[in-house]
């Protein structure tokens, strides 16, 4: 079962004190932990045979994500696949063929798609292209793109004589000083400012069709899954501390006020589990309304209830929890990253009531 | 024995088309929700006569063995009949003691004697069953029933009293939990379980008013009742291991019921089609942003709910913690009922304020159905230990 | 001070038994008691001296309510005050003469402004009035209207030629079989349709001023005294409770599942006392915005608040919270009438919102 | 001593002149919200020389004794200087503990020589306080202190440790709670109460990194670190009950506080004010249904907690529990802060997800004050042991 695997090779490569040494590096991710995921064939996994990947399907990609969510576990397989997927989805024959083989095979690929003002309509957006001459200026600047250092290409979003179009951008028509490493509350990630100002590409770089749509859905699905894990893993970190930690001569665990709160924090986690697997199991059959119910009630129970697991996590450790060396804290962060990408809870119940109710 | 899919296509269909020829339909009067709240006569003698019908035309307790009385077929009939029962929403089987706790639990360790005197009549609705578990001083606190059963000659003598029976004044059996016994280890030690006659001197059903102001729930005293020995199931000492047995048929972790509808709860598709037809302050009620929010988390919370019992087939997502989601199914449905009716509530406007009564939107079952909910936070173990339960056994927090 | 006499006449008045012995009764209230409610000039505490009542403030009656409530108390008090206040602001001086010195010395009087469909803007109205030739011809009926059967004039909001008026109707004028007994949820009160076909009213019945504004306000009021009082009734059932049940051999007040949330409770109840007497305070100084704020402010939180109490003096009963017999239930019913009569707390939220936030 | 209206006016009038002139505005970097979150130099010495400038114009300390080097005027007039001080919005006193706690205790109970020592450098703030109460492994259970003071001839000898001392690194004096003796009755006799030394061997402060990456509290090791004897306050076993006044100060229970603004802390008009210019996916946020709601609610939370204090003022509307506002007031008022911060990120859209840097809306202070409001809601008796405090001395509930 790759749950399984993906869980042992997660929890052996990523234990809390790797995390936190991560944390304190320039780097943005292990080389050597990305050549093991690369060795172990997850950067093929969506990529179809006729491109040299392994031609499973996005949905063998949640256990892996889940167990890396669970161990805090970071490295560019997510933002590759997200941007593999968008090629599967929008790009052109030529694109596809130089892409996605040196993608199945580990050259880092990220998503640009948020930008300054943080909005979560991606069709609105500030940044532009100007066609001349089979070339596109490109002005503005894309945010909060992860992995963005390291990316041998970023998918762009960017409003083209009034149209959303994607656009590739390879790493070698990125100037100096054009990226900017951006502070953000889960300080395990890496995210970056992308000024466009300057750079011209050409027309053969952007996509065939704009897939907004399914670059969100498969997004929306693998931050479900991440959340889902880390929500199993602070989870953990409460009842540990709730079974060792002693006030007033009592395990605090017997408090019905920790205690009481501790499961509901469990019942949370495993209806987020339940929505996640949901939406992965009908990922490659639902019919596109089935699949956007699914993902937006997942990624609406997770991103309130993990957000406050992490809440609670913090309060229950008492005064250790107000400290950095808690690892309640790592979850916090996550959890709030998790919450605002891609819309919080009350976003996607707004976007679920037409759907559901009319 | 495998069953083409051919048969149980035809089956389904024989079923259905039964139920819609023989649903008894609107009685006129308000029916109940579930066993538990059947408080007038002609309710029960409704639901009496449906249960009746339906076993009589072989739809009850299908997989259980033929010699006592049932179909002696494979379960999956039964599960067809009561998916149909369901879809159609005809009205429950009100013997539900019987044919979910007290049968399957005969059936499992009774004595031939037994299964033969008791499993024809719980499927026909004959002998109606009753439960003698709580007492009112020891409501979560089971283990600790004081109900005295003393041995005397061949007889047993019961005192004390049981609460919350329902169908205490139908019922002609009782599943009783009674404590032979004070000086054991501990507590435990000294009960023994009962399958008790209620038509006898000395026992006396007093019907309780609920907080609905209806009835539906009996408090059953026990003055000097004489019971025969023979009422004693298993033996004596036994009682605690028995009721737990008894109490995972309640929960619905062990197999082996006699099928059929156990209740017509509302449930969140009602809901979602009563905001739809209602109206706040002249305006479609589902017009309302905050009407909408809520209902929307609604939907997703029971779609949750909803989905674990199939995920929990797969066990790779349930390694962890394998018994989270079916300890917690108690908890999880019956809160959410409890605010989901407080919500319907609340689509209402002022007429939020009504009670049952032909003014009231859909004859106030959802006033009765929020105050009725309330057996279902607080019975069978309260929410609040519910909680203790599921922090205890599945996360392995020390006792409260 | 008026509160300590207010509360000491109400619980000697109104003990839990009689209020029990009340709901069997057929009568709308205790004839005795109305006749003492009388005596100690509760009911002329808002008429001007002018008409021979004792002219002071509505904010004067809040204590007395609020005392009420705390003991389930019922009298046309209310009813009665509502009814005078519409008069006070929207009577001519004939009907102020008639009618305000015989409301100050115990005449009943109630008001009708509700309609089947329940609607809280008390503008949309249903029941319609028709001019001719000096009288108006009324049609349609008014719902859950408190004491109706008692009282000796009904104030009714009725359509007239496309405008909301307000009209008194006699007891005389009302005919057999007119009214007809609704059930509620608050089984200590007694509410009424009343049918209005056929009913032919003098055009001098008609208020000058259409002041729904301001009988608004008086209820939201009153009904906020009333829910501030139950609050704190309901909150003493379930401490008295907690501290003499005990189960698995402690006093269930020592578990904290039931310990903190009480606490809540008991927070939520001072909030409520807050709000009810800061609008109290302000009732006879306010710009209208800030009285408007204050008493919705009031309203919304108490909606919410005591029907949570209610709610959890059920489930913190246990078993006996399941039956009649335990108080907790009366608190419930008292608690949800109240938050569905006049608004319930999105209701008034929303209302709140553009005063607050624009 | 009776001040007239007109003379306050003018005061408040000459106290608002001053401050406009003299606030020392945007220091180019974040500050902190309170005397708990000083996490580096610049910040502190930025509050030190504030403090400083803020006492020697006149307006700290006013109502205390003139001849300790207060202002020995009516209470009235420190009043006024706080309230404009908190209506401009200018930085907080940053020596907390010496002008809220530790003076109005040393004032109250304090040796002549104790007033003259001490009472001028708090105000001042040359003379930095910290508060040595709680301990790493006994947080929220201060009798149960283990830092032992031994005698040793003229002096104690002090051992163990002390963790969230706010400015830990930075102050000349500790009020300290240690253990002189372990074989009093209970737990609570054998404490005393230090003012303590902190500028002596032995006495080692650690900064801890907070949750929010920044630092603003030490442990304070002490390793047989030797201070003088005169440094008790009282006698030995009076520690607790000197310890449970200080605590009346730090409650606000007790009056006789140093006064101006403690803390600069966020407030809902705040959140109000950043919902009004945040946008959500190009729209204003206001113009969402669901973020209009919630706003309503915080405002109508805080506007019933500013309410509580006037009310309280009359008796006969507290008559039932008459403890029950004061004791409430910092669970009401943190555990609001604590979740108006939470929403005020969601008003930021996927900027939520930014922390303190330029980037972020205000400059991540929405992000920094969620995560340190945990410190009150942790600090200073736990959300959960304030619930078991509420309901045990104001409702009367048995201990848990």
């Amino acid at each position: 079962m790759l749950l399984d695997t993906a869980m042992d090779f997660c929890s052996t490569h990523s234990p809390v004190t790797s995390v936190r040494t991560r944390i304190e590096e320039e780097s943005d991710f292990s080389d050597d932990l990305w050549r093991q995921v690369i060795d172990l064939g997850w950067t093929a996994i969506i990529i179809p045979e006729s491109y040299a990947g392994l031609g499973l399907s996005m949905t063998d990609l949640v256990p892996i994500v889940e167990s890396m969510g669970r161990n805090l576990m970071t490295t560019p397989l997510v933002s590759s696949t997200l941007a593999a997927h968008a090629l599967i989805e929008g790009g052109s024959e030529e694109q596809k063929n130089t892409w996605l083989p040196r993608i199945a095979q580990g050259a880092i690929a990220t998503i640009a798609l948020a930008e300054a003002e943080g909005s979560w309509n991606l069709k609105q957006l500030t940044s532009f292209g100007t066609r001349t001459n089979g070339k596109v200026q490109l002005s503005g600047s894309k945010n909060l793109v992860e992995n963005a250092a390291a990316a041998d290409v970023i998918l762009i979003s960017i409003n083209l004589e009034g149209e959303p179009v994607l656009a590739l951008i390879e790493k070698s028509l990125i100037p100096d000083g054009a990226l900017t490493r951006e502070i953000i509350i889960d300080e395990t990630r890496r995210a970056y400012q992308l000024d466009l100002d300057g750079i011209i590409i050409d027309e053969s770089m952007l996509l065939a069709s704009c897939c907004l749509k399914q670059i969100e859905y498969a997004t929306l699905l693998l931050l479900c899954a991440e959340m889902a894990g880390g929500h199993a893993a602070v989870l953990n970190v409460i009842v540990e501390y709730l079974n060792t930690r002693k006030q007033f001569d009592r395990y605090i665990g017997s408090y019905q006020a920790l205690k009481h709160p501790t499961v509901q924090i469990l019942i949370d986690m495993e209806a987020s589990r339940s929505h996640l697997y949901h939406a992965a199991t009908i990922w490659n059959t639902a019919t596109e309304d089935e699949l956007e119910i699914a993902l937006r009630m997942a990624k609406a129970h997770a991103s309130e209830s993990f957000a406050h697991a992490g809440d609670r996590a913090v309060q229950f450790h008492g005064g250790f929890g107000f400290t950095y060396e808690c690892d309640a804290q790592l979850f916090l962060r996550r959890a709030l990253w998790c919450q605002y990408q891609f819309g919080d809870e009350k976003y996607h119940r707004q976007l679920l009531a037409p759907l559901l109710l009319d | 024995m495998s069953v083409s899919e051919q048969e149980l296509k035809e089956f389904r269909e024989e079923v259905s088309a039964w139920l819609k020829e023989n649903n008894p339909g609107d009685p006129g009067f308000l029916l109940p929700e579930s066993f538990m709240e059947v408080g007038t006569d002609e309710q029960f003698e409704y639901l009496r006569d449906w249960q009746s019908k339906v076993y009589h035309a072989g739809y009850l307790g299908m997989a259980w063995p033929a010699e006592y009385g049932g179909g002696g077929k494979p379960q999956v009939f039964q599960d067809i009949v009561t998916q149909e029962m369901a879809r159609q929403r005809v009205p429950f089987m009100t013997n539900t003691i019987g044919l979910n706790w007290a049968g399957p639990l005969i059936l499992s360790r009774g004595t031939e004697d037994e299964k033969k005197k008791y499993i024809k009549g719980i499927l026909s609705a004959e002998d109606i069953w009753c439960q003698g578990f709580s007492e009112p001083d020891h409501g979560s606190d089971l283990g600790n029933a004081q109900t005295r059963a003393v041995r005397d000659g061949d007889d047993y003598i019961i005192s004390g009293s049981k609460i919350w029976t329902s169908l205490g004044t139908y019922a002609r059996y009782m599943i009783l939990l009674a404590r032979t016994s004070t000086d054991g280890p501990n507590k435990y030690a000294g009960l023994s379980f009962f399958l008790s006659p209620m038509k006898v001197e000395g026992v006396d059903p007093v019907p309780i008013k609920k907080l609905t102001s209806e009835y539906g729930f009996c408090q059953t005293y026990f003055n000097d009742a004489r019971i025969p020995g023979t009422c004693i199931m298993g033996k004596e000492g036994e009682g605690w291991q028995i009721a737990m047995e008894t109490l995972m048929y309640e929960r619905g972790a062990t197999g082996g019921q006699a099928g059929g509808l156990a209740a017509m709860d509302l449930n969140i598709n009602d809901v979602l089609e009563l905001a739809k037809r209602s109206t706040r302050n002249g305006k479609p009620a589902l017009e309302d942003p905050l009407i909408r929010d809520r209902m929307v988390q609604f939907l997703i919370e029971a779609k949750g709910n909803a989905l674990m019992i199939p995920r929990t087939r797969i066990t790779a997502l349930n390694s962890e913690r394998p018994m989270a989601v079916a300890m917690s199914g108690k908890l999880r449905g019956t809160e959410l009922k409890r605010r989901f009716c407080q919500f319907a509530l609340s689509l209402q406007a002022a007429n939020g304020g009504r009670f049952v009564g032909p003014q009231a939107i859909d004859g106030g079952k959802w006033q009765r159905s929020y105050f009725n909910s309330f057996s279902a936070t607080i019975g069978g173990g309260t929410s609040q230990v519910q909680r203790n339960i599921v922090g205890e056994r599945v996360l392995g927090l020390p006792k409260s």
